[in-house]
């Protein structure tokens, strides 16, 4: 008998290069493995952070500034002569804390809005939905600006206006939730078991409608991340010389012709915690769905 | 596109010509018109909503609000102006007069004098409008091309591309905004010098602007899109396609990214809200005129008239770019037509 | 000529370890004019087979054939672009999912003329014409006005049937279609039959596939019965169906419930319990409502206002009884109204008129707190019971949560759990895993223990084994007989399969539009159905001839 | 106009014609630099306005729009003769009503003049036109600054025509006597100003009379100093304000020539509110200075661009008194002995030094826009926060917004206020900074200082007509504010310009360091 080497050589061209289930899933799971270690790291950072850097934060030494990256200063030092991989180590802390914060309001505003108005009834829902709406027509940065003009500039500001700033996005989606939870076949059953409205609610709605929510939250903190650190961008976040890392942008973004390090691995660092957030987000959002689909 | 001759419009052709979907067509443009209604209706509610916020705001702000329609404590409004500002927007009167009062004074669009800027509101939004509308307007297009072709060119295009591909993606989506704006700056302004430091004028001066704004974006619309990019290619109606000796590129372009670009169209919408939140941060850093840059300064210096004025603009924006994202899907969604 | 030789055809998915072989070497061939139909049960990799021959076996996919020819042309080691040509040209194909096989985004007509497109068939002007004339060819009502409409606005039949145009629309000289009558009502079913009956008439070549072995018997000329990727028996259709030579053939054949299999077991036994004849054990209650009636409707009436603010009567003054012990049938075309009447039997929605009482009390317009207490008399079974599973619990869980508190408490909880699991046949072992991890049939049984735990006078079953293979749709609904002679509890069965009814149902309600057209004892209606609307349900339903039985 | 002050290579003959790109760090909301009074305002006024009188090298008050004047011996009365034949752009000549329009609208409180209406008004009586070239001021008290404060751009002579247009105008287009005048405005992006073709009242100092060289002179707003001097680099510009100090290594390397120029007044540094414990104590204020080895911090955080300025006055303002730049040598020792004997004697955890209970803490609240606060300075301030721990004082920056921070400047109520300097050309400044008057009228006296010692030396210095006298006093007062220690001096406010090395003829006027394009010419790169 013939046998014919691959799919290639019987099927078109349009399936013939496929992507393998199998590897697929190998695939996926360097991302998740790559931000787990990085995500331990900044745990590191935010528990001990003298275990990994070897430079006081806010130790200024004016003769030694501006240097590039070497062994002594991996990350170079700044404008002062500050080890900027030590301040990016100990920036951990109050960067990941704030987006941290501010995603834990945001989804908090979220669920009692998202909830009122998915089990509110008719008009509640109407209610809320418009609020959303208007809150919406509110860009998030909209929003923190007006915040900070009204409460004034602080990390309390911060985490506030971006948690609000989220909060109506989220709502959508819990919302959503609850109302698909609320119509799906198995809150039905439980009604037809002879359950409490309070009971069906309170042991199958709501721990279903919120099920999608840590997924949700893993994607959030990265942006929330990011809102943050665009506020303290503008000068509107945390004081220095605290090694934030939105403020720690501000402060580099000068030199970023004649020192580049200083701008550059700050940034790498919001940008890597988004990324390890976002896929290991995805990743849990996949094996959540994908347990449905092997059904 | 050759007509048949029955009169009626040939369902013959390319993507472009549009089968109109049938039906009772009176009873199709009073739903049309009820939509229409809704819309135009929820837009002037999210105006009304954006005006109380900002109202709420006013008032929430420390101090005397007839002090900060003057132009804040910093620019030493005299007794008399302050007066006429009381008298004006019925910082003497109740709460709730003053409410109307304002509203009436919205209504007639009188948005009040920008003392930070020595301008009536409205002319400086005027000028400031359109290079961000321009711009906002250009990134989200940019950043829907990049996300097609990402998707068109990746998604299942074997084990690489498809990781390159999506990898690019989420990359993208974790770029902060004012972040790559520099790089980008360092590397094509200064370094390579291809486009002038200060922005330059017209398209040139719009192109790093454009892709800061469209990259982060375009990380997000192609996540979606691939995802549903990649659902839409095993679809059944797909392989009926190929089972009728359609190609690859045939199926994906003529089938697929219609369905693929569903709910990233649903994004826009949103993605346009934060566009301006971004429209704030490039206009900063790329020194352009625009109402983000306008909006910052009014919240800095306390211009409350700016701030009001522009921030119910940004809502009208919105609400407009709504009306046009829900038009669009309706086209790409003809399903809905007949809802 | 032959239009299509296969030999050996492998298939196998995955790579590595993961390697999995679907399909093991299968040969057939189909001439022109004749149907060669290919059966067997879910997952036996009959689709799979189909869609090889035209090259497109799926993602990831490995084929390997010792031949493979279409009109005498060995097609192996085809590039892309010559499979284009022949796809569409030479190989008409109808997937599977009539239903979703038409791109919802695009006119109908634009679907087909992509065919006559793709292939470099005539003009504009040309194309056109065409089109409306395989659409009138097909049978499709008013072509131009469905030319223009999108797919989801045609009735699945019209949608099955453009579906089918677009495959013949350039005359291939072999029709594959796949499951093309699966999810249509039967009196659709039977227009399509005839339409493929059509295409072989012309002389063309028919590969069907399909788990129906009734619509098999009527249209194939040769049957190739398919087992976990090997072909167990092929031959002519009245031997294979009548006369199966192989075991697994005879064991398909006798899961198919129909008149003829009431009061039997229809799968091999897999309990202890024989099933007791019982088909004039129940008397006889066609004639009026009776004092022993568990369930009263009377003239009920149900509305809903849909999404373009029209309000449609979906039930209309319906009235039915249902006694103690008995099985009523409910059947009907999809969206007749039948799940909705279940509904309102479950009081999950409410009737905008007339009355529901249960046991002679009142059962609906009463507040949910009075009904709570009696609502445990009641309970379902439907047809996805994924669904109807919190996805968070585990089977224990499920059923637990379904246990009434008053009656059990502590340890007996668990005991009367193990109870129902052994009642229903699983193992304990299925006691901690979730839903997800079970197959359809065990699935379907954990519904019904849940169903069963708070000791139900009344089941409600809506297309509870519609989804499911006709083995393990056999073991189902044996299992619902043994508890039903065991428990005597009495089940609302609602199935849009009129054999599946007929070999359940004590009494049948016919419904058309949200009315009950006809009702009456099962043996009458099926004998001697007296609605119009029954009469031409029943013609059209393709029986496995009684003879070849 | 005025004189090179830093000598521009200007090797062959001046070029007519031309188009100069000018890149500027902020935007003026208003042309005119009388409306308001911020320095882009002055910098732009300079151009399309010329002055009353000139300011020469060494503080030396020459002739310009007014060709001579006479003061009385009670220095109460000036009486100004006006150049004749001097038209302003818009056809209106100039005269000696046109002068009195302008002054008389300096000192109205409803013009808002900032800068001019506070040095002049208080003074300030009326003026009449005596004759139509001559004009008499009269002032309420004797003013030695007048002259020197008529000479700064602040108070452009413009056409009483194009005042009468309105504010908002006027601040659109104010049209003056000045070699340049407006094509368009663009607010927040750029002015575009031409030559004007008659100019011929090209001051002393100039190198050349009649209309400037250049034909056009595109005045751009960019706020990042990057990209200024990206731009610069790649030739997208021709003149850059205030190149950032750590690019100036590589700017030299690429030919880009540099012209700094102090201006006089107070220099830039840290104010002391001495109401605001702990700094009501003057050990704890001296401590500070000598803690902060501020000389070596600014020449870290500003690459060594700036000159350490210890004395309350910059070297150019007039009396200067150079003794005082050694004033506090930085000592760690001499601070911690000063706090140790005001009591400051404990430490806490953190090793900052307390006295009973209460931390040795000092917030410098610092405006978070980033254009108003330079990103070198931030670095000098965290610099000299690590300086001041070693001293055991504890140092808070406080990031606020502008808003806020004027609300804060309005009510007092902060410790110190960074950032604060003082651009004039008298030492009068003294009187505008830290008087009773200046704390109790102008609102100008950040330190909430009031000695009437130091009033008196300032007023007596105010009127005495005597230059060396009035010098004596000068000094005493500055001795006096130096040892009081009210503010931690840093570097003087300079104009900062960095050009290609085909411009020429850049300079900076004497009175405040204003940009002047009026002989600047490009030669063909
Ligand atoms: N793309 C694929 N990747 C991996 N496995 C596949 C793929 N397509 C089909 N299979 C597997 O091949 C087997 C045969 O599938 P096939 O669709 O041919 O079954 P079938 O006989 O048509 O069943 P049904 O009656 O349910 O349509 C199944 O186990 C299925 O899971
Ligand atoms: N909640 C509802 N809101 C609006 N319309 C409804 C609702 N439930 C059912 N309908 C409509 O009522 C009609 C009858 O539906 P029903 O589900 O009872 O039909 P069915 O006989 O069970 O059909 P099938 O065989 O397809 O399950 C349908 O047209 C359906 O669209
Ligand atoms: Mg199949
Ligand atoms: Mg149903």
């Amino acid at each position: 008998m013939t046998t014919l080497d691959s799919s290639a050589a019987l099927l078109g061209a349009g399936t013939s290069r496929p992507v393998p289930t199998a590897s697929a899933f190998r695939r996926l799971r360097i991302g998740p493995i790559l931000s787990v270690l990085f995500l331990l790291f900044l745990v590191v950072a935010v528990v001990d952070p003298s275990l990994l850097a070897h430079y006081q934060p806010l130790a200024v030494d004016p003769a030694k500034s501006l240097e590039a990256p070497s062994v002594a200063h991996l990350f170079g030092t700044d404008e002062s002569g500050r080890d900027v991989f030590s301040r990016v180590v100990y920036g951990a802390t109050p960067s990941l804390s704030i987006g941290l914060a501010a995603t834990a309001l945001g989804l908090a505003i979220a669920i009692v809005l998202g909830a009122l108005a998915g089990l509110g009834g008719r008009v509640v829902d109407a209610i809320i939905g418009r609020i959303l709406e208007i809150l919406f027509a509110f860009p998030a940065l909209l929003l923190a600006l007006l915040f900070v003009t009204i409460f004034g500039a602080s990390v309390e500001s911060l985490i506030i206006s971006v948690g609000l700033g989220s909060a109506p996005g989220y709502a959508r989606m819990v919302r959503g939730q609850i109302l698909a939870v609320k119509s799906s076949p198995y809150v039905e059953a439980s009604y037809v078991l002879g359950h409490s409205r309070w009971r069906v609610l309170g042991r199958t709605v709501l721990p279903n409608a919120m099920r999608p929510l840590l997924v949700l939250a893993t994607l959030g903190i990265g942006q929330s991340i990011i809102w943050a650190s665009s506020l303290s961008f503008l000068g509107l976040g945390a004081a220095p010389p605290a090694p934030e890392w939105g403020a720690m942008l501000a402060d580099g973004r000068e030199f970023i012709s004649t020192a580049w390090w200083v701008e550059l691995f700050p940034g790498a660092m919001i940008v890597f915690v988004t990324l390890a957030t976002t896929s290991l987000g995805r990743y849990l959002q996949r094996r959540l769905e994908g347990r449905g689909a092997d059904a | 596109m050759t007509t048949v001759s029955t009169g009626s419009v040939s369902f013959e052709d390319d993507l472009d010509s549009d089968f109109t979907t049938t039906g009772a067509r009176t009873s199709h443009s009073q739903r049309g018109w009820r939509r229409l209604v809704r819309t135009v209706g929820s837009g002037i509610l999210v105006l009304w909503g954006a005006a109380t916020v900002t109202f709420i705001a006013i008032n929430a702000m420390p101090g005397n609000p007839a002090v900060a329609m003057a132009g804040g404590a910093a620019s030493h409004p005299s007794k008399a102006v302050i007066a006429a500002v009381t008298r004006e927007y019925g910082f003497d009167q109740s709460l709730f007069v003053q409410y109307l009062l304002y509203l009436l004074r919205l209504i007639r669009g009188n948005f009040g004098f920008s003392s930070s800027q020595k301008m009536p509101v409205a002319d400086v939004i005027a000028e400031s409008i359109w290079p961000t509308v321009l711009l906002t307007a250009s990134a989200l297009l940019l950043a829907w091309i990049l996300a097609i072709a990402s998707c068109l060119l990746t998604v299942r295009r074997g084990r690489f591309a498809t990781s390159l591909g999506s990898g690019l993606e989420v990359l993208s989506a974790a770029l902060p905004q004012y972040w790559l704006g520099i790089l980008l700056l360092e590397i094509f302004a200064f370094s390579l010098g291809w486009i002038p430091a200060t922005g330059g004028d017209g398209a040139v001066g719009l192109i790093l602007p454009a892709f800061t704004l469209a990259i982060p974006l375009a990380g997000f619309m192609s996540q979606v899109t691939r995802d549903e990019f990649d659902l839409a290619l095993e679809q059944p109606f797909v392989i009926s396609a190929r089972a009728r000796g359609m190609s690859d590129w045939g199926v994906r372009l003529r089938h697929v990214l219609r369905h693929a670009v569903l709910p990233g169209l649903t994004l826009s919408g949103w993605a346009l809200g934060s566009l301006i939140s971004g429209a704030v941060i490039v206009e900063t850093l790329y020194s352009r005129n625009g109402l983000g840059g306008v909006l910052l300064v009014g919240v800095t210096q306390q211009d409350m008239p700016l701030t009001v004025g522009v921030t119910l603009i940004v809502a009208l924006v919105y609400v407009v770019a709504n009306v046009v994202v829900d038009a669009l899907y309706v086209v790409v969604d003809p399903r809905l037509r007949s809802r | 000529m032959t239009a299509l030789l296969v030999e050996d055809l492998r298939v196998g998915f995955g790579v590595g370890s993961d390697y999995r072989e679907v399909v093991k070497g299968i040969s057939f061939g189909v001439s022109a004019g004749e149907c060669l139909a290919i059966v067997g049960e879910s997952g036996s990799g009959k689709s799979v087979s189909a869609r090889s021959v035209i090259g497109l076996a799926g993602s990831g996919s490995r084929v390997s054939a010792n031949k493979l020819e279409l009109h005498g042309v060995d097609v192996r080691g085809y590039p892309d672009r010559r499979w284009r040509g022949i796809r569409g040209r030479e190989v008409g194909f109808i997937l599977q999912d009539a239903l979703v096989s038409l791109d919802p985004l695009r006119p109908v007509g634009k679907e087909i003329t992509e065919t006559l497109t793709l292939h470099g068939w005539g003009t504009a002007r040309t194309r056109h014409a065409r089109v409306l004339e395989l659409l009138e060819q097909v049978g499709v009502p008013e072509p131009q006005l469905r030319a223009r409409q999108l797919s989801g606005e045609l009735s699945g039949g019209q949608r099955q049937r453009a579906l089918i145009a677009s495959a013949i629309a350039l005359d291939p000289g072999l029709l594959i279609a796949d499951e093309p009558t699966t999810a249509l009502d039967v009196t659709v079913q039977a227009q399509i039959l005839d339409l493929l009956d059509e295409t072989k008439a012309r002389g063309k070549a028919v590969l069907v596939i399909s788990h129906d072995l009734a619509v098999v018997a009527r249209l194939a000329d040769r049957v190739a019965v398919m087992n976990h990727g090997v072909i167990v028996e092929e031959g002519p259709t009245a031997q294979v169906l009548g006369n199966p030579r192989d075991a697994y053939t005879q064991r398909l054949l006798d899961a198919v419930p129909s008149a003829h299999s009431r009061g039997t077991r229809l799968s091999p036994a897999t309990s202890p319990r024989p099933a007791p004849k019982r088909s004039s054990s129940v008397p006889d209650v066609f004639d009026g409502p009776t004092r022993s009636a568990l369930i009263t409707v009377d003239r009920v009436s149900k509305s809903y206002r849909g999404p373009d603010g029209i309000t449609r009567t979906v039930v209309r003054d319906v009235s039915f009884e249902l006694g103690v012990g008995e099985t009523l049938g409910v059947v009907g075309e999809s969206g007749s109204g039948k799940t909705t009447v279940a509904r309102l039997v479950l009081a999950v929605t409410q009737p905008d008129r007339g009355e529901i009482r249960l046991a002679g009390q009142p059962w609906s317009g009463i507040s949910e707190h009075q009904r709570r207490p009696r609502r445990r008399l009641i309970t379902a079974v439907y047809q996805d019971p994924l669904s109807s599973f919190d996805p968070r619990w585990t089977v224990s869980r499920l059923i637990l949560d379904a246990l009434p508190a008053d009656r059990y408490r502590g340890s007996a909880r668990a005991a009367r759990v193990a109870e129902l699991l052994s009642l229903v046949g699983l193992e304990p072992e299925h006691a901690d895993r979730r839903p997800l991890k079970l197959s359809g049939g065990q699935r379907q049984r954990v519904a019904i223990a849940r169903a069963l735990a708070p000791e139900p006078s009344v089941i409600i079953c809506d297309e509870s084994v519609s989804a499911l293979d006709v083995q393990v749709q056999a073991q189902v609904l044996d299992l619902l007989a043994d508890i039903q002679n065991q428990l005597g509890v009495s089940y609302l069965f609602i199935s849009h399969d009129l054999g599946v009814i007929h070999h359940v149902s004590d009494r049948i309600l016919v419904m058309q539009g949200g009315r009950i057209v006809e009702q009456g004892a099962a043996d009458q209606i099926f004998d001697f159905p007296q609605h119009p609307y029954t009469q031409a349900l029943l013609s059209s339903l393709p029986r496995i001839q009684k003879e070849i039985l | 106009a005025g004189q090179p002050s830093s000598l521009t290579a200007s090797n062959g003959k001046p070029v007519f014609g031309g188009t100069l790109t000018y890149l500027q760090d902020r935007s003026e909301t208003c042309l005119d630099p009388e409306d308001g009074g911020d320095i882009p305002q002055a910098m732009i006024g300079q151009q399309i306005t010329d002055d009353l009188v000139y300011e020469g090298p060494g503080g030396t008050i020459e002739p310009w729009l007014a060709t001579k004047w006479t003061i009385s011996p009670d220095g109460l009365t000036y009486t100004f003769t006006i150049k004749q034949g001097v038209k302003f752009t818009d056809g209106t000549p100039l005269n000696a009503a046109a002068v009195k329009v302008n002054l008389d609208r300096v000192v109205d409180p409803k013009t808002g003049s900032s800068t001019d209406g506070g040095y002049i008004a208080p003074f300030y009586a009326a003026s009449k036109v005596l004759e139509p070239y001559v004009l008499q001021v009269n002032l309420k008290q004797a003013d030695t600054a007048l002259l020197d404060v008529l000479a700064q751009g602040y108070i452009g002579i413009e056409s009483p025509a194009g005042l009468a247009r309105g504010e908002t105008k006027n601040c659109n287009d104010p049209i003056g006597t000045g070699p340049f005048k407006i094509q368009s405005y663009t607010p927040n992006q750029q002015v575009v100003l031409v030559r004007n073709p008659n100019y011929n009242t090209a001051p002393p100092g100039s190198a050349h009379k009649g209309p400037a060289y250049l034909s056009k002179l595109i005045w751009k707003i960019v706020p990042d100093g990057t990209v200024r001097n990206a731009a610069l680099l790649k030739k997208q510009a021709d003149v850059i304000y205030y190149p950032p100090a750590e690019d100036w290594k590589s700017d030299a390397a690429s030919g880009i020539q540099i012209l700094t120029h102090e201006r006089p007044g107070s220099p830039n540094g840290i104010t002391f509110n001495v109401q605001a414990a702990p700094l009501n104590e003057l050990a704890v204020r001296q401590a500070v200075i000598y803690a902060s080895n501020e000389a070596v911090n600014l020449k870290s955080a500003y690459f060594n661009t700036y000159p350490y300025v210890g004395s309350p006055l910059v070297k150019g303002t007039p009396d200067y008194d150079a003794a005082l730049q050694g004033a506090y040598p930085a000592s760690v020792a001499k601070a911690n002995a000063l706090l140790d004997k005001a009591g400051w004697t404990s430490r806490n955890a953190a090793g900052y030094r307390t006295k009973d209970g209460r931390e040795l803490k000092i917030a410098i609240p610092y405006d978070s826009d980033a254009g108003q606060t330079a990103a070198e300075d931030l670095t000098l301030y965290q610099d000299i926060q690590a300086s001041e721990k070693t001293a055991g004082i504890d140092i808070v920056l406080h990031p606020i917004s502008t808003t806020v921070l004027d609300g804060l400047y309005e009510s007092h109520k902060y410790q110190t206020l960074a950032g604060d300097y003082w651009i004039t050309n008298t030492p009068d400044v003294l009187r505008t900074l830290f008087s009773t008057q200046a704390l109790k009228f102008y609102g100008t006296n950040g330190d909430d200082y009031s000695n009437p010692k130091l009033d008196d030396l300032l007023n007596r210095a105010l009127s005495e007509q005597d230059p060396s006298n009035r010098a004596a006093l000068y000094t005493r007062a500055q001795e006096l504010v130096s040892q009081q220690a009210l503010q931690l001096n840093l570097y003087p406010a300079e104009e900062r310009l960095a050009y290609n090395a085909n411009v020429h003829g850049i300079t900076a006027d004497y009175a405040v360091g204003l940009p002047d394009f009026h002989d600047t010419w490009i030669s063909k790169p």
